[in-house]
């Protein structure tokens, strides 16, 4: 990626307006942008999904191919996650292989989904050592204002629950859902000099030293994090965001279920 | 070929109730996306397209740069969920000839000599395919070159004309695409009457071709009408701000 | 590719000559270069050609081995057309990955030979789903002078009319041709201000506005066309081209079959 | 995660005789190799890492130069024969997290703005590995940045909590992060009282959550010291030239 | 590599201290510099040594793996090495792919080892066609002064008789070594102006004209050579490069015999 | 090593009726390539090899640049239906080491400190492939390298020797090289009496060593007034015009 210079003045103003409780976009710290999204939107896909937060918009499409389990983990199915940071989302990204940055979200993406047992990976499984079920969950990133981390994780949750896959036990019959009930969602926090707050924007995540994203079980317990940037956190960021993710996401889970 | 479908019912109507010379629903949409300088959104059947453009900017790597004019990046890529088999992201050979053929019909209409030592990165992502990705993204791409304010002759419509039961059909779709005779791929400069993009792969007598070809150019300047109103609609003082209404 | 750039007297030229109907090697507009060819020349390929046109000169190889057929055409052999131009052809080729003028290539010549059915494809299945016959055909380009569409498809029907495989039924017995008849052939235009002549030197290439690749059959129908170039055709160009193409292939192919 | 294994026994301790909150054995030295401008060798448990720094010295490949900062490059990569399988050799996803989360805790402690337009690389091999290998990279990189001269508001030592048999436990071992419940990589400045590098995955209440970061950064303390005093003894004159004996 | 300069009047020093057969370090021409090592350091390995030669520092890890034969071989173990020049081991070494010089390395241990028969390749056949031991080779260099050839065949040929695999007709027995005997092992010289010299250094191998590495059997017979380097050899430095090598090596392999 | 084939028979003679010295036929012309700056085509046995060589030019990458001479950059490639099975188009390492030791011996015949800050690019394909390529290879490209007018102190005739069922033999052939038991390259410079390509696989004794390293270079000889006569016949004025007839 690469780097992009926010103005002195903006860093000082977004300082200012946050000691105020606000940002520039008249959000206070602890709230998430509007979110929009809809799902089944890409007839190719067993899944999918197109979700905005604020200004950043995303795709994911999720499909579900036959394939040969891991030798370690023989009657187990396969989840696959990938992102693409590519040139058409903003003017920072580059073509080529995926960046780090790239690489990152989409094992952190990953790690949510996956630590909290949302697949049951077991019910993937079609003939032991032979043959199971590979999802592939691709996050496409089509315009980029910030905080991909939750977005990719709704997204790719919103299109997990939309895919529809063929009945083994009746191939003629209606296609039928993956095995998954829960809902993974993560909140990201960035601390900008001494305040933390939710969902941030490019330009809030340009000047931010650190980063952190809380994947958060249907219980609002823990199941993945990640620390990112090169500044620090104190021990009271951490424990005080566990708190605010918990709640946010019962929020933020309540909004993608009714709307399904 | 599959001789056991019939691609042309008796009363002339193809696989999906069309009549021989029919486009397939076209929507086009412009300005769809908030970094990009411009984009559009296409879709063309089953097909949904995004176009963004960038530029014109600083040409990475600068050894390409070309002193007298702009250069033309086209990017084709088809999203991994995208074909009926879940598609390893990355280049391939088939996107490369697509992407060079696009920036080729582009740079026909672009004032590229306005814009020496730049680069104008054209990015076209083809989210569903269903057969004529080539010319749903460069009609979505010359929209979005138009959505950036980027000077050009004419915007660049394209439509396929084909064969299947030995007939000559308009915009080849899925079925007949796969299990057709013949595919021919147009974009077409209605200012100009010049044609700038042209493939063909299938079977076809000159007659056939003749048709075929006449069929395409016919569709282009529909699909242009179609190019125009998006444009329009972008920027109608309506849709800016409601105060007209 | 790097650019070569033509002196503008040089292109004056060749415009002045166009409208006499000559070139700067003498040609008329609608005649091809010096050709030549033999072929069976690799001792290790199953088929191959060494074809020169004027200053143009490659040497294709056929490779035919057994492989797996693709899933979605369990019955049929597998034909892998590869080119590469190699810094050894031209000033102007680099090293490395394949161009995308390289595959161009490669995927145009493809398309004339596949889209012909000069190779019957189920002929090429040894055991459905298991085992099919795969051609590999591989262009090598020596000296780059123009043309090579043409050039490239003339020498790859060659060698696969050369080309000679295991009799599967007699595997003691002599080896036996490809399961191929016909002879696909293709012609190139490049249209140089309002002029259209045919296979273009290198020169003539640099300096055309618009290309223009017709595959024949042997019936004169045509089965694979390319342009190139971001200079623009018009609707006549293109008629007149498929009848010029017709005529041309007629004589190409009589050509190389009197001498096969 | 397997039911039948316990990894907690009768007495409270582990599969490995540790108790809940005891680390593993970890030995430090400083100094190790001769070209690099500083190194260091780390063994953990069964982990062995060795750690390399060079610099400040030129940005390799240019474009990346900060007029403002040095900037810090970690490489982390297992060696071939480091796992249960073979490792193929070159980058993967994982390595290359490590390598941008390391190169994110370094930066925090190292005073970057004294060395504007200077990258500062780090090398971390892991020649072993038996779970923490990242806590242990990171552990071993700061003392090679010591080692090498350049400027730190402080070393950063790092280490893992986790979770087994619904106990939260110190410096997670082989087992227990392969059927345990949770593994916390955290990272801590003593002298600031930051963290620098935490993450997570598993699964941890709240409390669980609180139990475990604070039983991690307890440890960080205690490797604080065995990092001190390895540089030490590497700086030492009775180990320099023994003259003082 | 990115190159080194070497200073003037350092080369002037190095050819006259060789005139008076010695060198910087106080060696005389034919005599190898200090080699430590020690074998069965890394848990996860199956063989593994690490080894000094002077400031060379090299570790060798061996993984032994169940894999499927090359069809030529269908009978036969395979062995893969490879050697990896990481910017860690020196300041002139550079990241990414295997550089030219790494690949050389990785070779010419691989022959010697290879060509000398030290490995019975039929033992570690399994099941014809089907299953064999695949001895994988990594040659990770930790601190580069020169000589790596010597030092990394030296350290592989270590770890191989250090290696343990599981008892394919006794699984739940105790490990056994690999099918192997000899110790095959390899002299580096380097010529500097008129002088021949031993176990180069890194700054006598950057002024040197020519490299030659010879490698020895048990019995003292030549198994592979490799020379190197853009100067020349004359016909009296090979012929007496063989005779020391070969006195050499018997020295060398006592040594390694001495501490396994 | 095939104990049931014989590869030298009761009249000493070997597989291919060649006595333990011959040579197999060996054709070299030069200037055979129109764009190249020289050029090479060599047939020995059935092994068919084309060489060109470009410079001296500028140099790409250009941080590969030497102030003081130019550099010497060579691409030794199998085409991909020179050997028996197909060979996957891209450098392998065999390739790499190939290049990398015939640059060597080439760059010490070439007068590169009369070009410096220029490259000497060598391109050598092979297009069938019959044992003992790099030594065609080697002998080709220095043909090429003259005929392209590069100073040099003198040509660079490549020629292995071998064993096969215990006796040395000259330039080995397939099947010896397949089954036989050792195969040693040699590049000789006949003006100097200098080594410049020395590499060996296989068992040889000290005094066969010997032998074959004098069987080898006595080869070069010859092959050496093959080279002279390629490039004296490329350049007599008979070829040129034909107007001294």
């Amino acid at each position: 990626m690469k780097r992009t210079v926010i103005p002195e003045i903006k860093k000082e103003l977004i300082h200012k307006l946050a000691t105020e409780d606000t940002r520039e976009d008249g959000r206070s710290l602890l709230q998430f942008r509007e979110l929009k999204f809809e799902t089944g939107i890409i007839g190719t896909a067993n899944g999918s999904s197109r979700l905005s937060l604020g200004g950043t918009e995303i795709i994911v499409g999720v499909k579900v191919q036959v394939g040969t389990p891991y030798p370690d983990k023989p009657d187990q199915g396969v989840l696959m996650t990938g992102c693409e940071l590519k040139p058409m989302a903003h003017p920072s990204f580059q073509g080529g292989a995926p960046s780090e940055e790239a690489i990152e979200i989409a094992r952190v993406v990953d790690r949510g989904i996956r630590e909290s047992g949302m697949i049951d990976m077991h019910k993937l499984c079609i003939e032991p050592e032979k043959k199971v079920w590979m999802i592939y969950l691709d996050i496409q990133v089509l315009n980029y204002d910030g905080n991909l981390f939750d977005a990719a994780t709704m997204a790719g949750v919103l299109a997990l629950h939309n895919a529809r896959i063929l009945d083994i036990n009746n191939p003629e019959g209606e296609k039928v859902p993956l095995p998954i009930t829960s809902w993974p969602l993560t909140v990201t926090f960035v601390k900008i000099k001494d305040s933390i707050m939710v969902d941030p924007t490019f330009t809030e995540e340009r000047i931010a030293n650190a980063r952190l994203t809380i994947s958060m079980d249907d219980n609002g317990d823990i199941r993945a994090m990640q620390k990112g940037l090169n500044g620090a956190l104190i021990y009271d960021d951490a424990i005080r965001a566990m708190d605010t993710a918990r709640e946010l996401t019962f929020d933020l889970r309540a909004r993608l279920q009714n709307n399904p | 070929m599959n001789e056991k479908i019939r691609l042309i019912n008796d009363d002339g109507l193809r696989v999906d109730g069309r009549k021989p010379d029919e486009l397939r629903p076209i929507k086009i949409e412009a300005g769809v996306l908030d970094n990009a300088d411009g984009s559009a959104y296409v879709e063309w059947g089953n097909n949904k397209v995004i176009a963004a453009v960038y530029g014109p900017r600083e040409v990475q790597p600068k050894y390409l740069q070309n002193s007298a004019k702009a250069i033309v990046q086209v990017n084709y890529n088809m999203a991994a969920f995208s074909g009926d088999d879940r598609i390893r992201p990355g280049p391939n050979r088939r996107a490369t000839e697509i992407s060079k053929i696009t920036a080729e019909a582009l740079e026909n209409v672009i004032l590229t000599n306005q814009f020496p030592r730049t680069s104008i990165d054209v990015f076209i992502e083809i989210l569903e395919a269903d057969a004529g990705t080539r010319c749903a993204g460069l009609t979505a791409a010359s929209v979005a070159v138009a959505d950036a304010g980027i000077p050009m002759i004419d915007l660049v419509p394209s439509c396929a004309a084909g064969k299947a039961d030995d007939q000559v059909v308009l915009d080849v779709g899925k079925l007949e695409d796969n299990i057709g005779q013949a595919d021919l791929p147009v974009a077409y400069v209605p200012r100009t009457g010049e044609i700038v993009l042209l493939q063909m792969d299938g079977h076809l007598t000159r007659d056939e071709f003749e048709k075929a070809l006449n069929m395409a150019i016919e569709a282009c300047k529909d699909i242009h009408a179609l190019q125009q109103e998006a444009l329009k609609s972008r920027y109608s003082p309506q849709k800016e701000g409601g105060d007209a209404e």
